[in-house]
Order: C-alpha cells, then structure tokens, then sequence
C-alpha cells in the first residue's frame, strides 16, 4: 500500500538525517542533496511550473501514471530549497494519488527543519506541498 | 570616551543580546528590519500595563488620566524629536505603512485625479508604493518612478527632468533606504518638488533611528516613522503633516475618538490630531514609543550615526575579501544597512547557513521588488544591518560565519 | 466550588488591582472600556520583547520565525476560539474600530452604491456609525438606524419593518452594547437580514470577554473585536469574515506583506488573510491577545458570565435603594454593564467625586450619543461595568461612595 | 498693573484651596464655589456662547469694557466644572485683555485639580480657557 511507501520512505529520511546532532551538519548533508536532485527538464521550468515564494523559486511538475500514481520532479534556484523539495519528491514521488492526498509529513518536523514548511515560509516549500496534495486529491477524485 | 565604547556601554540594556541560537550566541544583523529593545522600553509597556492602564482621552478617571498623560507626553516628544512646528502635526499611526495609507486615502482621495502623476523613487519600500499603486488605479492617475543609479544613489537629473515632464502632484522618497542604505538629499528632493507645485511624502522609516531628523529643514508636506526601527514597540508610528494640509483633509477612519459630536442626521469631526485617530490606540506602545526616544536621545544621534557609520566602512572592507561578493550600494551617505550578493549562490542558501552559526541577516527582496528588478536582482540580496549596538566583532563574525556558507555550498 | 469565588482565585493574577487611588484602594468599574491585563498578559509581551523579538513572516532567521509562530498561533486560537470554519478567514487588526473601516472601506466602497440603504442599531457604537456615514456620504446611500426599545432591547418588530421596507445592502449590529450591557439576539437579527438579502456586521467589541462566540450559530457575514477589552493588550483586534467574501474583495491599505509582487507595471496581491495585513503588525500584542485568550479560557466564559450576571443583580438591587436613581437598560441578557442617572445630577459630578473615592467609573455618552439622544439622556449617563475579577465588595463600597457623592451634591 | 492683578488672584485661590488636604475636602470647596457662581444670563446660554465638552457643558460670555479690560461670565451643567469656571472667571475676568492672553494659569496646578484641564480634557475647561484667552488676544491686537 502506498499509505505504507511513504511512511517507510519518511523512516528512511528521518533515519538519515539522525546522523547529524549538528545543526551544520544536517545543513550539509542537506546541500548535498540538494545538488544530486537531477535539474528540472529545461522545458519544464516554465512559468507554469513555477511556485512563487518570497525568496526563492520552486518548480514543480506532475505526471499521472497509468496506474494511478503520480511521479513529481521538482527544482529550485536555492541550493538548500532544492534539498527540501527534492526529500519531498523522494517520499511523495510514485506513490498512489490518495495516499499523496492523505499523507501526513511528519518527517521534516522530526528531523528539525518543520521551519522550512511553514504556511508563511519564503521558500515557497509549503506551497509546494499544497500543490502536490492539490494535485493528487483532484485525480484521486477523478479515478474514483 | 571613544565611540567605539558605544555598544559596551548600551549593549547590557538589551536582554535580548545575551541569548543563543541553535547553540550560538545571537549576533543580531537584522536592525533594518526591527530594533531590539531596551530594558526601559520593556519596562515602561510592563509597568503601564501592571499599574495604570486605562482607556485615554475620554475618561475622567484618575487611571485615564495617567494613561492620557503619558501617552500624550509620547506626542510631544515626537514633535519636539523631529522639530514639528506644534504638537497637534503629530499623529499617531499604527506605522509607517499605515501613516503612508493615511495620506493615499486621505489627501490623496481628495487632491488626486484622473490623468495627474505622481512620482516616487525607483529605491521606496512598498509601503510607499502600493498605496500610490492602489490609489492611482482607483483615480486613473499615473505613478512614475525616479531612476537611481547603480551605485544606489537617487538619480536628481532624472529628478528634475520627471517633474518638467510630469507636474506630478505629490513626490514620495525615502529618507534612508532600508535596502541600500542610501541616505537621500531630501531637502534638495523636497525643494525641487515643492517649486514644481509637488506635495512631498518623506518616508522616514530607516531616518528615525539613525539620523537627527528636523521639520522644519527637510522642508517636506508629510514625514512618516514606524517605532519599532527605533528601539520603540511595533504596533505604532506616526505621521507628520503640515498643519493646513491635516486641517483640510477628510477624516480616513471614522469612529470613537475622531468625532466632535455624532447623530443619524450629521456627524461633526473632532481637530487634529484627534480627528485621524480612530478608536483606542495602540497605549502602551504609545508610551513606550516616548520612552525609545528618550532612550536614543540620552545616547545622542550623533553618537549613533558615526557608530554606525564606523561599523558600515568596516563592513565594507571586511566583505571586499570575499571572491565574487558584490556590495549593492555604495553611497558615501548612507545608515547602517550592508546588502550584498555572492556570484553564484542564492542569498536564501546564505542566509539560512548564517542562521547556523547564529547570525541573523534579512535576504530576498526587503520589501523592494522594483528596486531589486531595476538592478537586475531578481533573488534580491544578502543584507546585514546596524543599530547603536551591534560591534565590530559581531561583523567580524558575520564575515567569518559567511565564508564558511560559501565554502559549504562551493 | 461557587461562582462568587472567582475572583478570589484570579484577583492576584491582576498586579494592577491592588494598587490606590488618591490614597483609597482602586475599585475598577471601568471594564467596558478597557480591562485590566493578568500577569500572563504582561509577562508575555515581556518575554517576547526580551527574548525572541524579530519581525515576522519575511524573516528566514531564528528568531523570526519563534516570531511568525507565535503571532501565528494566536491566529489560530481566535479561529478555534469564534469557532471560524478556516484560520484565513480572521484577519489582524489595531482593534474593532479599524476592523469597521476595514469592511466600510473594502466591502462597502466596493458594493453600496447611489440610493443604498445600510442598517444599523440605534445602541451602535460610533465605531459602528460613523464608518458607515462617511461610506453613505461617500456613494450617496442612506443610513436608517433600528429603534431601541426604553428598557434597552433591540426593536425587532422596526428591524423586520425597515428590512422589508429598505431592503437594505448592509446591517450592523452590536453584540452586547457597551452602554446598556443588553445582549442583542445576533442570531435571529442575523437570520433576518439574510433572509432580506442583506450582508451582516457584528460588533462583538463587549462580548468577547464576556460571552461564548460563535461564527457558525451565529451566521453573520463580518464579525469584528478588540483585544484589550477582553484581558488583552491595546492596539490589536481582528476581522473575521466569509472566506469568499473576504476573497472578493479588495486590498484596503497597501504596502509589505499584502503583496504578493510588486512592480510599476503592476502589482499582484497576497491571499487572506495577509492581503488585508499591510506592514509589520503589533507583534507582541499579537501573541499577548492569545494569551489573553488562554487566560479566559482557562477560567471558562461560562464561569465568567454567571458571575457578571451575579454582579449585574447584585449592583441593580444595591442601587434600586438610592433614590432619584434610575438604571439605563434592563434587558433580561447583559452582559457586566450597568448604566444609571441620578435625577439632578450630572454625571461627570458623580464620576469626579467616585473618582476622589478611588472609584473608577466612566461617565458621559460612552461613544453612544445617538442612543442617548434617543434616549433623552443629553448628559449621558454614569457607567459601573464588570470583569471576571469584579467582587460584590466592590460594587457595595462603590455604592456607598455614589451615596456620599450625592450627599455632597445636594 | 493687570498682570499682578491675575498672579495676585492667583495666590489668593491657591491660599483659599492650601486649606484642605483632603481630596474630597477640596472638592466639597469646589461644589461650594460652583453653587455660588451666579447663574449666567439666560439670554446668554444660547449656543453661540456654547463650549462642547464631551461630557459636560460650558457657556461663556466675555465683554469688551471701556477701559480696556475684559468682562467674564461662564456657567456650566456640571456643578464641579461650574467651581472650575467660576474660579478662572475670578481669577481673569476684569484684568487688561493683554494680561489675559499672556497669563500663565499655574494655579489649578498648584492646588492639585490640573486634570480638569488637560487639553483632551472631557469638560469644557480646555476649551474655554484657550477661547478667553483668543477672544483678550485679539482685542488686546485691535487695541494696538
Ligand atoms: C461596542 C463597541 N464597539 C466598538 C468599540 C471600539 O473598540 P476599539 O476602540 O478597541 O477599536 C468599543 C469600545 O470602545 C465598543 O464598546
Ligand atoms: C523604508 C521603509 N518604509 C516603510 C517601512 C514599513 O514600516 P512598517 O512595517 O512598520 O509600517 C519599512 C519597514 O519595513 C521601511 O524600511
């Protein structure tokens, strides 16, 4: 069940990021990521893949898969906001559309950057994820 | 006493300085954005709210009267602080954003109509944008920037050849930029304005911390401040107007307070002030706004502005070491507010990785979109600022902790 | 455990309570127009100023975001607290007198139109008059007040009379009227209006503090209330209105937050409820107000209420004794409000010698002069009102003073 | 000379008031004082002589004489504003209009009822005195 994939997928983040005590580290750690997210396709970091936030810029694209789920690739001009968003893509991506819809995202709380998700962040992370939800829960009603 | 002495002798008034983030002692880089405050600023909200708070103005009681008293002494040093010609020219606001509203609403609902312009500088905040913006969209009037230049001083040619061409109505300008820094001439700016017929906004945000600040020889129509740049509260600010300009203004916000007498058939306004000051203000803020002023004053302007001024020269030489950093504005007036940009790194990256180190910056935009576009900054800048008692050290810090972020994301 | 042990329990929470007035212990009787803060209050505005002040939202730093959050969170407890369907939906004000404007100017200026008709009550505020005034003038609509019963109920029978025959665009109404104390029956006021068509705007400035309030039972489109009447700071209020409401209308004040960006060529607006929060907001009175919010809860609005009403009995019987007295409003539902006069005497004397007494009361028209007008009352009227904290002891030793001022008056 | 005739009024309210230590003391005095202040003519309680207070009501009468000097009558609903009025009446009324727009009103101070006239004051007071004081300044000016 993907309810199950993306819990597990959290674990595994949050099993991660338990390496790091340090604040710096974490950090770290989270640039890397940052940099091994694949660029978004050139022909997607269009304006309509765009999510404004404050500060730096998020792209985000969703594809429905035939068997009901959805695969996200997603990009952003800030190095550290690439890392968030690619851990979001890496727990959410090919998981079924309810269970996206449903998700609860602990994760980022439990490993300490929830600072980064919230509803008035700069990052435009939190829009993100709303989108993404959005998204799913439009096609899980569709399917059904 | 040297002046470097100046934030030892300050710096324990501020409880706030003594604490930790994430494990670091606070280095707070982030005045332009809001002053911390001092013990007596704290104390006077606390005492007010634990021996004397009542409802001002209308109330015969002895309470009232203490609260009226000194919230009404908070206007007097307000006027006397920036040289008002009487009292009365002063109003409170709950800031400067809502003092700029005041005016948009007010006069200029009132003088503004289809087809006039109005000018202000390509380097305001938005709060002196967008109530032209909303107020030019609602009157078919035209809001036309002043260019600066790139070093973020105002461009006065482009100035004076905008007012040939446009006989604007009113020219907004910002006394200090709160992104660059830039101290602009804003009495040359209020003197050309005014003998091209232009009613003056001046948005003193960034001036009342940093500089000695004077009426009567800036020579503008209205003046705006916020307290919580000032070591004040937040919550409150003023707006400075001329006299005849207020007196002839419709009221903006009606209720208790700004009435002389109310009946279904014809409500009367009450005078200035009290005739823009709608409903139970902002007390204890207003208080301790007064008690700000007396603090900054006990300390001297001056003292202030060549600390601070200090603190930016070394700033700017401490960053010159760093490869592919950009100081963005390089005025030689300027108050204690550093922007910067790396080549090749987000400011958001920098500014979260500072924040590790316990470092608070501002990075993005800082409420100057247009500024930020016109100088080809679409992710904005890294930008450190000073108040009265930020230190060379806690600089000397930031440079470090900021070449560490580098190295992080190289 | 009694009810009339309440304020035992929090008097002590109160520091201002047992301080003196012209050397007599204070007794303070002037609730409606302000209260008096409990040390959770002050300690939080305190506490914020000396250890996490930044400004908020914008701020990727530490200490901006313990800010965000905290202001945010009392977001979220007005919501849970007025049972709002959303958090977006209540918006930040300075108070109730600028949430009204709020409405006036976005709702109104953008629907009421030449030959409108708004409706309010005749026991309105001039907080809940005068915006709409200066609105009617504006478009040339009219506005008909709702009579007033004499013992201070709302005219309901007028209410269905003038809905029918102006089918008006806007009704106001207060929850709980500050002068008489009397609780208006929002609810079926509600249900009428929008049976007629028309939009509805509830003052609960007076309930707040003093009743259980819901957004879903009651079924108004705009509610609005300020915090320092009800244990909290000055200065901070809110707006709560219908999400699709709320959505269509326009900005009122312009400037930082509201935006979502900003350019010469155009600006685009936020969402709600930040498109309605232009500027840095009155932070510490923000997380203060949800203090405030916890304290009441925390003793129960049930507790409260059935102790004020205990009190109001309690003054109305003490006061029946006096003669020549006549209580302003005896609805059967009040909240802690008793207005009175004294044949023959002004009531700024009384209130000056209760003053002298340490007595605190408010004399005068109580920002109700259409009502006392209606009511013949030309001097207004003198006002004891009640908190959670108020003993009956108080009320017995205010009565004895009003007796003695008498005798002096004679 | 005028002048002193005001500080010397002055001095004898101030002596008068010195007599009572008490609050309520004094404003037994005061509501004495009120009850005695000569009901204003009623052709002059007419709304051209009305000083709107918030709460209480003032009416106020100034004459021109021959010599130069000022005439005072007031009167108020109020009975402790009335003291009030009828106090700065005694102290200006008859003294040179120049005297009267300079006089420096110290003795409400002094005797501890300052209060009442504060500027955002609800009674009257304020108002009245600021008007006497417009109405000797410019018959003191048209004199010159
Ligand atoms: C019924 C009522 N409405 C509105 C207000 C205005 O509240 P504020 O002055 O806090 O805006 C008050 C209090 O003064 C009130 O009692
Ligand atoms: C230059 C300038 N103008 C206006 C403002 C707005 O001030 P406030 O948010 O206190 O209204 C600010 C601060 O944010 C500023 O820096």
């Amino acid at each position: 069940m993907s309810a199950d994939l993306i819990a597990s997928r959290q674990s595994e983040v949050i099993e991660e990021f338990s390496l790091f005590d340090d604040w710096m580290d974490k950090y770290e750690h989270l640039i890397e990521l940052g940099k091994d997210v694949p660029e978004i396709d050139s022909g997607k970091k269009t304006d309509e893949h765009l999510i404004k936030g404050c500060q730096s810029r998020v792209w985000l694209a969703a594809d429905e898969q035939h068997d009901g789920t959805v695969t996200f690739t997603a990009d952003s001009d800030a190095i550290i906001t690439k890392g968030l968003v690619g851990l979001m893509v890496r727990v959410l991506s090919g998981a079924e559309a309810q269970a996206i819809a449903d998700a609860d995202l602990q994760f980022l709380d439990t490993i300490g950057l929830h600072q980064h998700l919230s509803p008035t962040g700069s990052n435009g992370l939190a829009s993100m994820v709303k989108q993404m939800k959005l998204y799913a829960a439009a096609l899980a009603a569709r399917r059904s | 006493m040297t002046h470097s002495s100046l934030p030892e002798r300050i710096r324990r008034d501020f409880p706030i300085l003594s604490r930790t983030v994430h494990g670091k002692p606070l280095v707070y880089l982030d005045n332009a954005a809001s002053a911390q405050k001092p013990l007596a600023v704290i104390e006077a909200q606390r005492e007010y709210l634990s021996n004397y708070h009542a409802n001002i103005h209308r109330g015969a009681h002895h309470l009232a009267q203490l609260a009226t008293e000194a919230y009404e002494s908070t206007r007097q040093k307000i006027a006397n602080h920036i040289g008002a010609y009487t009292t009365d020219e002063v109003i409170f606001t709950a800031g400067s954003t809502d003092a700029i509203n005041l005016v948009a609403q007010s006069w200029g609902r009132t003088n503004i109509a289809e087809g006039d312009t109005i000018l202000v500088t390509q380097m305001e905040h938005h709060a002196n944008i967008v109530p032209w913006q909303m107020l030019c969209e609602e009157k078919r009037a035209r809001l036309i920037p002043i260019a600066v230049h790139p070093d973020g001083t105002l461009d006065l040619d482009d100035l004076d050849q905008a007012l040939r061409q446009h006989e604007p109505k009113l020219v907004g300008v910002v006394h200090a930029s709160n992104t660059l820094g830039t101290i602009n001439p804003v009495e040359a700016v209020c003197r050309a304005a005014k003998a091209a017929g232009a009613i003056t906004v001046v948005d003193g945000s960034q001036a009342l911390p940093h500089l000695a600040i004077n009426m009567q020889t800036i020579g503008c129509d209205f003046y705006v401040a916020t307290g919580h740049k000032a070591y004040g509260p937040t919550g409150v600010g003023f707006l400075w107007g001329r006299k005849a300009l207020l007196n002839a203004m419709p009221p903006w916000r009606g209720g208790g307070e700004m009435i002389h007498s109310v009946s279904f058939e014809g409500t009367t306004y009450n005078e200035i002030p009290h005739k823009f000051e709608a409903g139970t203000p902002h007390i204890s803020g207003g208080i301790a706004f007064g008690v700000a002023l007396d603090w900054m004053n006990g300390i001297g302007l001056e003292s202030i502005h060549h600390h601070e001024t200090e603190l930016v020269h070394h700033a700017q030489s401490a960053l010159e070491t760093i490869p592919n950093l950009k100081v963005i504005g390089t005025a030689n007036q300027k108050v204690g507010v550093v922007s910067m940009v790396v080549d090749g790194h987000h400011p958001y990256d920098l500014g979260t990785l500072l924040d590790g180190q316990g470092i608070a910056v501002r990075t993005g935009h800082h409420c100057t979109e247009p500024l930020m576009a016109h100088m080809g900054l679409s992710s904005g800048t890294l930008r450190m600022s000073f108040a009265a008692y930020t230190t060379r050290e806690e600089i000397d810090r930031a440079v470090i902790a900021l070449e560490r972020a580098i190295n992080m994301l190289n």
